[in-house]
């Protein structure tokens, strides 16, 4: 049965492609956001606290090169398949190697509806994720020597909302461990998914505002933007195998593989790959494969884990 | 009441551009500026200000003739290419010509 | 015993009138509305999957009825005894033909703490009696012939924050039904009255705001904000009776019926029938009737369905 | 710096006005606009903004004078008497005159 | 299209002067205000809007030119030593002299 | 064990020291205050339901004489000592004579966590004491000549977001009592150390930019901003022995002794005192005061308590 955040979604879309008059102020956004990132951190962060931390380093580090690759994997398909600019293709390749935490909170609410578990400690490869394929972007973009500030560049993604209350959230809770937390779970983790569904409503209309960008460019966007989260969702999925998570987790893992990002990467790729059209990355991460991996991508994801795990 | 005529230089521009440009206009010679939030249309499609990727600032700063001069030069040189921006300048009277 | 929400109402009005500094912020107030729409309307739903659609078909035609029959009725009053324009009393008509939803939440709260079941399918109900009044009001106040472009006005009306979000909540309820909805139950159903509160503070604010237009325009609108409700709580009694409606459901129909928009109608009007003074619309149903009838109203329409079906 | 002259028009208005109004402008020929929201008071009394109706904005267009007093002409005939309104226009410099 | 000269006088200064600002325009003669809320820095340093303390307004009147410096003089005599604000004054033309 | 919503504050601070690009909107952080002052509001109420008002009047009568006082011992010191300019003296002296609510409300979330009881009714306590400094501040800026308009000061003071908010919550307390409140508890009470972390966030975020302010005045106002509310408390928790407070009690008035105002005083100086520099009594009670009672003053009031009771 289809889970009502996705309704919310479905709403929020549908109220955009009609042009309805509704809105969401941009404060309320911006509060949904944060509580959502809080609450992704503090639960990750509370798993942290439980084990030991040097068992997670091996995973960590595949996991950043996952990041790597995904995105120097799309850069090619970008650029000669889809012939975009450098610029264009080296900034959606980040967005791709890249993770969207909103993504992430739809997997985790798909998987507690069906309780299946997963390690809980996922917030901490999401944020890993973050960052590698900006790396990877800013330099195919403009090689090494160009005279890249990186301290600013770091400056930028380090200090990026998203990352920011990530990982506070992730410090919070392993310092503060599952009972420090309890009194603060009623708003950040009764109202998680309540949360969420505001959230989600909102990404409905901002998703219908991409569509503009999406049929001034192409179907290639549309192919990629479905193709590529695939592609990554397996090798997601086969690289959790691979470390050994569970069934929840693999699903976990190649959700992460295959979403896109749309907050992080866009502020980083609009300050250091100026050149590069904000309207194509968000087109295709947000119009295409936003939508795609909430309403088809996730179910997908978790029967291929179930399928390498069966 | 004596009063001088300074100039009033507005940029419209995407909001991710704020903390540079807060810089560069410093450093340009502004003894300060002020900021709107914004949202509006041109060349580069609607920006809503939904979320913050789509939102406006609108910055003004008064200042003297070669002091806009140079922020409009700079601007055009380093933005005009890649981000959404207009820039505009009028005259202004001002009681205390030494603040800007 | 006065219900807190009641005293928060109080508390907004005494803190507007005495002009103390407090504000809610524009995006606040949003907030708060999104959430109340959005409860309700889900409320709605899950009583929808319950039981056929079709017995409720009668209930549906006789409320449109009822929303045409008010504004016409309020409408010759306006403009023969009150005097009002032509414009002004057509724009007046409508909003008391229509309804008001945080009237609406409020009753929701005064059974609730009374204990008194009502037919959870009247958000439905409230959807439906936002319309015709609109249409009345246009029609009288510009005739059919006067290139009236129907195409906007319906999207105006559709296309409002209002019905969007209430039309959703009760299709997101009506697919996912009860237990689908249990996940996002602490926010929009444990939070409700508290949320409701932040509501009524707010609309204690902005109610108090509109004493000014009522000292400029009489005390034709006070009597016509306070009998007209009496009145039309009278007809909404009689209807929910006939119809076959429980105790609480024939208290809520009243309810329905007394209370005046002050969202859909005046920005629907705004746009159709910009002749029409706002100032003095807002002032009766914002100044005048929304106070009555939380504060007194609501209590003088259960005691009437009470008598009526005792 | 080659500069050139046009007009800024600025409209302070009714909220629920923002739909049809950029509508307006944009088919009487300006090239993009520019909101913020804003709040005040004028003939039609105190517009403070604390919820939807009671809330103003403020449009700003840069455009050549032709397309300014054709807008100007427009809302005026259109809006002026049932809504609460002011327009205003004065010379502004911009250095990409093809832009507006 | 005949049109007429006034005075835009603007005033960026403390969110916290704003319920007294407004009663000193009135009463020296305005006909009405438009305020927007606003950041910025200036000589007494940055006021980033985060919370209430800490954030500008930004106040226009649109009038005749002795109203102007009416307000000009008053608000300099009054606010200038004590509260962070800029004031500065541009001439724009209007439609309906008799509402300025 | 470090209480969870001090790393939240610890969080912020950290990001504003960073500058990293996490702000929450004003609209968002006037939400939480809104919720937090009516919390803290009905808490009292509800206490002050239960027992007769007059016992109260003693207490009452003594926390607003400590009010005058704590603003008369601090002027001297800080003119003389610090050689401030009159108005920055008397404005400094009227924020330390008055109280704190944020501080107030990590004081409540300290004494819960340790499950120590303490005079429910301190909020009316917490709101006398707002006022008594101010009066002190003005005086000692302007003397009693100088034509200062006293009923604007009161509508300023009293009109205040602050007051409103803490008598409305006690007054609605009061009325409904405790069971009348158990519908708006999931908001009001349920949530209040999650919405507390939020607003700590932002208070971390809002204390980094005092710094600045700190920097360019010198040591004297770091050595003040903490030897004062170690005085303070201590006559604080001086008096509440006196009084016949509880422990809970005597650490709470203690706090609120040792608290300075950041929302009601700065105001009130802004308008009366206008001379008075902010930025030097917000880089104070903000970038020294604040900080240092969240983090360890609040323990050591707890434990100057402990002893007095011992
Ligand atoms: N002609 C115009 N008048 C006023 N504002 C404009 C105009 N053109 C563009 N803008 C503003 O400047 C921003 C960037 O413009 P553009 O680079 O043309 O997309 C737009 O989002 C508008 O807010
Ligand atoms: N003289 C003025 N100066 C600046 N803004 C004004 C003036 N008069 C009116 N306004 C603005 O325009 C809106 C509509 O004005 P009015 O139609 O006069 O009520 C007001 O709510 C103010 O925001
Ligand atoms: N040169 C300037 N240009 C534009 N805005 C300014 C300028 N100087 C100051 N401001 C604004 O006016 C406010 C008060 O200025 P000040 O009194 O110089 O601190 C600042 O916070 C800015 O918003
Ligand atoms: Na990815
Ligand atoms: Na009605
Ligand atoms: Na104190």
């Amino acid at each position: 049965m289809i889970d009502p955040v996705i309704l919310f979604f479905l709403l929020g879309a549908a109220a955009g492609l009609l042009r309805s008059e509704l809105r969401l102020p941009a404060a309320v956004y911006e509060l949904v956001t944060i509580v959502l990132l809080l609450s992704i951190g503090l639960k990750g962060g509370i798993e942290l606290a439980r084990q030991p931390f040097g068992a997670l380093v091996p995973q960590m580090l595949a996991v950043v090169v996952m990041g790597f690759a995904l995105a120097l994997l799309a850069f090619p398909v970008l650029r000669y398949i889809g012939r975009l600019k450098r610029a264009d293709a080296a900034s959606i390749a980040a967005h791709y190697g890249s993770v969207s935490v909103g993504t992430y909170a739809v997997a985790v609410a798909y998987l507690g509806s069906r309780e299946v578990a997963f390690e809980e400690h996922m917030p901490l490869l999401l944020v890993l994720l973050e960052v590698p394929a900006i790396l990877v972007g800013i330099v195919l973009a403009r090689g090494f020597s160009r005279g890249t500030r990186w301290g600013s560049v770091a400056h930028e993604v380090f200090g990026g909302k998203g990352i920011v209350l990530l990982m506070g959230g992730l410090f919070i809770g392993w310092i503060a461990g599952p009972d420090g937390l309890s009194s603060i779970e009623p708003l950040f983790f009764d109202l998680f998914k309540g949360i969420l569904a505001l959230f989600l409503l909102e990404m409905g209309l901002i998703t219908a505002a991409q569509i503009g960008g999406l049929r001034r460019h192409g179907l290639f966007l549309v192919a990629f933007g479905i193709a590529m989260p695939l592609f990554s969702g397996l090798i997601g999925a086969g690289l959790g195998t691979v470390l050994g998570l569970s069934l929840g987790g693999t699903a976990m893992l190649a959700t992460l593989a295959a979403s896109a990002s749309y907050i992080a990467v866009p502020a980083a790729m609009r300050m250091s790959v100026p050149d590069a059209n904000p309207t194509l990355s968000l087109a295709a991460s947000l119009g295409v494969t936003f939508p795609f991996n909430v309403l088809l991508g996730i179910p997908i994801y978790y029967s291929i884990a179930t399928w390498i795990h069966g | 009441m004596e009063s001088f005529t300074r100039k009033l230089l507005t940029i419209v521009t995407e909001a991710a551009l704020e903390t540079v440009l807060v810089q560069d206009v410093e450093k340009l010679g502004a003894h300060g500026y002020t900021i709107t939030d914004a949202r509006g249309k041109g060349h580069r499609g609607a920006r809503s200000a939904g979320w913050e990727t789509d939102a406006n600032i609108r910055l003004e700063v008064v200042c003297d003739e070669p002091t806009a001069e140079r922020i409009a030069a700079y601007v055009r040189d380093h933005y005009y290419e890649n981000y959404a921006m207009i820039l505009f300048i009028s005259d202004v009277s001002v009681l205390r010509p030494e603040k800007f």
